[in-house]
């Protein structure tokens, strides 16, 4: 039986002429989450983005359910989602289209899903309005609706509180809450803590090499 | 005085009700106007004595022809008063006239070309007029297609305005320009086979069309301006009336 | 239970389509360009039509390469910028279809418009009515080669900032077999021969484009993603 | 009549021209009455949503 | 105390200069282009240099406004993206000196390498040595009107993603006169005639450009900052 | 004697089918803050870009040291600085080079000032690598930079807190403390209250329209 679990070992990831990940190991399961944290330019997006197999390792594995995800990476994509710095969104699109375009692509969709995810967002009220005029933390709040829809187990969510106002923040950490009580991963990049309830999270904390 | 006259123009409300109140005289004026020149044209007038019947499609081609360019000058007037007094009404103006001009531009081209199957045996020659004519059709779609790519309507506003200004300084540099080249290779030039002066029973009708045809762009042009001038006032009260009467 | 690689693509195809279409006329647009350039060669040569027809192919095929290879640059380059093609990537959907849709949709957005606004440019130009299919089918056929060899061009500069020379470059050497050919065919049409032989290569290297170039493109986004 | 419509044997020229103008003309008339009537619409809708709250 | 209008516009020719070094695409791309469309008219027509020659002005004018075309879609279009664009407006600074110097950029980038290349291409294309200043000159000319003009539509453009075509449709028409006169004397220059009438109605369209456009350009920037 | 001093009476600003701004007064005097909050969607970017005049008003006017802003565009330009959610910076020119051409524009900069502001927001380390290199909290550090350099009584910051780390927020707070002790005004769109010493900022709530 299947049970969501990453680990990483001896990461070992070059940048240009920085050497931004130096041996990192870590190990979270199943309803665990993980606050990656460390100052400016510690590396925190470039783990993010390693975990997920965007950047090419110098050395080191990451470990999906206990397997080498380089064995079979769609897979592997196939149980998490990624949110950077920026909300993938394309501005000539509705919020609604955004997401039905975006998550149509890993899991087909009814477009009552899509409505209960805006709603819970709060985004209902201009799903309909091309995202290209959309304030930053709408912008953000959609992202958000896409994260849920993907219903996979692992997310890798960059700085997801950006941009939001206090509920939105509030927002974010019951959404985290949701996945972890149902047995997922979330590994967010963080400065402040998130407003998860539940147990204290693990962190990592980055140093500036 | 004038400025009173100024002001009144300026004031969406009036303008509205002003347009409301003549759209139907210059509708009916257009109708009987232009029926009259056809009869005149189709019947009235003798066929051509070179060119047989055929020259009959001047009663829809002049006037088609110099709508396009009437309109272009007025979208730019328009546009330039727009710019300078940040005019609504103006900007107004200057929306109602692209399509129109546009669709005339394009019954000029085809009536015209039409013609000159018959006169030199090609749809197309490289004639100055012909391609001045082209160009003016390029200059409409540029400012409609910047239009449509706009959506914020106030940015629309302006940037097409500033567009169709630019693009009227340019119109008669342009077409010197193709007149000027068409010279070095003296290339057929159409608009000559017309000239020879025309009896009066073939002038008029002409005359008749041309009037016709400019009646019924104001019509047209009132038309629409009442549309976008609703689209412009989006806080106005006087709207509710408006609608409501 | 996930989407299948088709409905991916299909969904890909849909979207773009759709993008398309709320940048009023995406599509629209070729067909301006194609109007001016060919109201430009006149201009700058000659207005007798004897002449112009003369090189009515080779301003036709020029219109043509010129207006695809302007869309092409496009094709990821907006998807990267925001993100989407990162998503691509990462949804576990094989991106060779997702590839593929793209370039078909680049291709019904440039390249068929073209083919069916080139008969008026060419009329313009000179040439004969019978000639009109001579060009219709070539210049659809030529299209799609480019945007298949394009879609390598712009998955590879993708990285690259300003990557419009660099697309040209390796594109159009690739391509340079089908501008040839197809000018011909046209050409050919235009006096009035026989342009199936060059029409057989290039229906050929289509062919050979549709099945390989995907598979190319996409490797190629996925080494200018890392 | 029919020599009229005949017009000297030029109607294959004619009368399309003519045709062709009528249908711009009337293709104007119907599109700026459709686009007044689209603005009216447009404006009622916002007149209700903001007398709504 | 303030930076003056002049220096602050040398800033910004000198910033633009660095970015185009940086990437050195920036100005390969319009040759590129240049190259390949007048090499595709002799693949495309026929090798004959005497039938070439008599098409040579036209095919080098329609390939050097194309291509000088081409750059002007990203005059502005990176420092909108970026923000920079916003600050300059909020500068305190005259947008006229600093559109003014953008164009000026974009013309030593586009316009001189391409009058420099032209040559090249002549010959190639039949053209004789005698006739080489015929072409250098008025082509530099030429494509500093567009340029200008060029800047203007860039601008309207700034808010529409993916303006490419849009922005050939608004400026080649109004950039017919320069490719005409221009031509034209290129190709009086061919014939070995004198070539100094339509030089002298382009460079009064240049220096009628260079007082105008800006201003222009000015405005347009502002309203699509709006 | 010129006092700076920041006025809005009654600003309407609509955007798009909605109306942004509803009749918006506000009065700053020299070394006052404000805080404008509301949740997301509510306008305050639009509000900050309207007071620099970027947007175009339906109503209303903004007032400079008593006079309209509209009168002279160009001199309230240069008495004041816009920050943004995304840092105006260029990604293939270095920290110290962007800095260069955008301050370079408004005033004359000698290299050492350039160098300075850079070390007073700890970029030092990095200003010699393209912007396209820095992480998203780095170049935040960079634009804030600017803003130092432009030495220029009013600061309009739009959530300039973002992506920071610890330091970078506690830095925000003493780069605002040392402008309002200069007598300068700062108006920043915020979420959470930034770390200013000094008197308590005022406050400006927006409702969502
Ligand atoms: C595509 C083809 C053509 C175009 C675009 C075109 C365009 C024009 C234009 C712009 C005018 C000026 C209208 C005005 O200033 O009031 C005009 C008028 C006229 N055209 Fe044409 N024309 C075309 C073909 C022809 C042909 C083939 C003929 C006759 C053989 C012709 C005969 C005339 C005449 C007689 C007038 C009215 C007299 C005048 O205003 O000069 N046109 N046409
Ligand atoms: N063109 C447009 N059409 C319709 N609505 C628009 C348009 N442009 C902006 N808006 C709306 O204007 C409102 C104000 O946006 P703004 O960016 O000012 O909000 P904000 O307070 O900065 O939000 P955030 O805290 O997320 O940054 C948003 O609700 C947005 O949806
Ligand atoms: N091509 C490159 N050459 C040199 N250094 C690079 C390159 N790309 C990234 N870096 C460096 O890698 C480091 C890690 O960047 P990263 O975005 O992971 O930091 P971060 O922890 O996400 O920072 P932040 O909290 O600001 O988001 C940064 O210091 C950056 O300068
Ligand atoms: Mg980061
Ligand atoms: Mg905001």
């Amino acid at each position: 039986m299947f049970r969501a679990s990453i680990q990483a070992e001896r990461l070992q990831l070059w940048r240009g002429e920085r050497h931004v990940l130096d041996g990192i190991d870590l190990a979270i399961d199943a309803g665990e989450m993980l606050h990656v944290t460390g100052s400016n330019g510690s590396g925190k997006t470039s783990l993010l983005r390693t975990l997920c197999g965007l950047m090419h390792l110098e050395d080191g594995r990451v470990l999906w359910a206990g397997r080498d995800v380089q064995e079979d990476l769609p897979a592997f994509h196939a149980r998490m989602v990624y949110l950077g710095h920026e909300p993938p969104l394309k501005p000539d699109l509705t919020a609604r289209e955004n997401l039905h375009y975006w998550i149509g692509m890993r899991r087909p969709l009814q477009r009552r899903d899509v409505t209960a995810a805006l709603d819970r967002v709060g985004a209902g009220a201009w799903s309909e309005q091309p995202v290209r005029t959309l304030s930053a933390g709408q912008k953000r709040r959609v992202a958000l609706a896409g994260v849920i829809l993907c219903a996979v187990p692992l997310w890798l969510l960059d700085e997801p509180a950006t941009n939001l106002d206090g509920d939105g923040q509030r927002l974010v950490g019951s959404l985290i809450d949701a996945q972890l009580a149902s047995g997922g991963v979330v590994i967010a990049a963080v400065h402040q803590n998130l407003a998860v309830s539940g147990p204290e999270p693990r962190r990592l904390e980055l140093a500036l090499a | 005085m004038v400025w009173t006259w100024f002001h009144r123009l300026a004031s969406p409300p009036h303008v509205y009700a002003l347009a409301a109140r003549l759209t139907p005289w210059f509708g009916w004026a257009a109708a009987i106007v232009i029926l009259a020149g056809l009869y005149g044209g189709l019947v009235l007038a003798p066929p051509d004595y070179q060119q047989g019947d055929d020259f009959r499609i001047i009663y829809v081609h002049a006037p088609s022809a110099w709508m396009s360019l009437m309109v272009y000058v007025t979208m730019a007037s328009a546009a330039a008063v727009g710019l300078v007094w940040r005019m609504k009404v103006a900007h107004a103006v200057a929306a109602s006239c692209a399509t129109i001009g546009a669709s005339f531009t394009f019954a000029a081209l085809a009536t015209g070309s039409l013609w000159g199957r018959k006169m030199w045996g090609t749809y197309w020659e490289w004639d100055p007029r012909l391609v001045s004519e082209l160009v003016l059709l390029f200059l409409f779609l540029g400012y409609m297609a910047l239009r449509s790519a706009i959506d914020d309507l106030q940015r629309a506003d302006r940037a097409s305005a500033l567009l169709a200004v630019v693009g009227v300084v340019n119109v008669p540099i342009i077409h010197y320009s193709v007149v000027w080249w068409n010279s070095l290779h003296q290339a057929p030039s159409v608009m000559k086979l017309g000239k020879p002066e025309m009896p009066a029973a073939m002038l008029v009708p002409l005359l008749t069309m041309l009037a016709g045809f400019t009646v019924f762009f104001v019509y047209l042009l009132l038309v629409r301006l009442r549309g976008e001038i609703l689209k412009r006032e989006r806080t106005a009260s006087w709207i509710r009336e408006a609608l409501a009467g | 239970m996930n989407t299948s690689a088709l409905q991916a693509a299909r969904l890909i195809l849909a979207r773009d389509l759709r993008l398309a279409v709320r940048k009023r006329g995406q599509f629209v647009q070729p067909l301006a360009f194609f109007a001016i350039i060919t109201t430009l060669f006149p201009l700058a040569i000659s207005p007798e039509l004897a002449r112009l027809r003369e090189i009515a192919s080779g301003v036709l095929w020029v219109a043509a390469l010129l207006a695809s290879l302007l869309a092409l640059e496009f094709l990821f380059r907006d998807d990267a910028h925001d993100g989407t093609l990162e998503q691509y990537a990462l949804s576990g959907q094989s991106l060779t279809w997702l590839v593929f849709a793209k370039t078909t949709a680049h291709w019904l957005l440039t390249g068929v418009p073209l083919a069916l606004m080139a008969p008026l440019a060419g009329v313009s130009l000179g040439v004969p009515y019978a000639a009109l299919p001579g060009i219709i089918v070539p210049i659809a056929l030529g299209t799609l080669v480019l945007s298949l060899i394009g879609a390598i061009g712009a998955a590879l500069t993708l990285g690259v900032r300003r990557s419009g020379v660099l697309l040209t470059l390796l594109t159009l050497p690739l391509a340079l077999p089908a501008l040839i050919f197809g000018a011909q065919a046209t050409d050919l049409a235009i006096h009035g021969a026989n342009f199936a032989a060059p029409l057989y290569l290039l229906s050929a290297m289509a062919v050979l484009g549709v099945t390989l170039a995907p598979l190319a493109a996409a490797a190629a986004v996925r080494i200018s993603l890392e | 009549m029919s020599e009229f419509l005949h017009m000297g044997g030029y109607a294959a020229f004619v009368w399309p021209s003519y045709a062709l103008t009528l249908a711009v003309v009337l293709c104007n008339v119907i599109w700026a009455r459709r686009s007044l009537a689209r603005a009216c619409e447009e404006a009622r809708r916002r007149m209700l949503a903001r007398s709504a709250p």
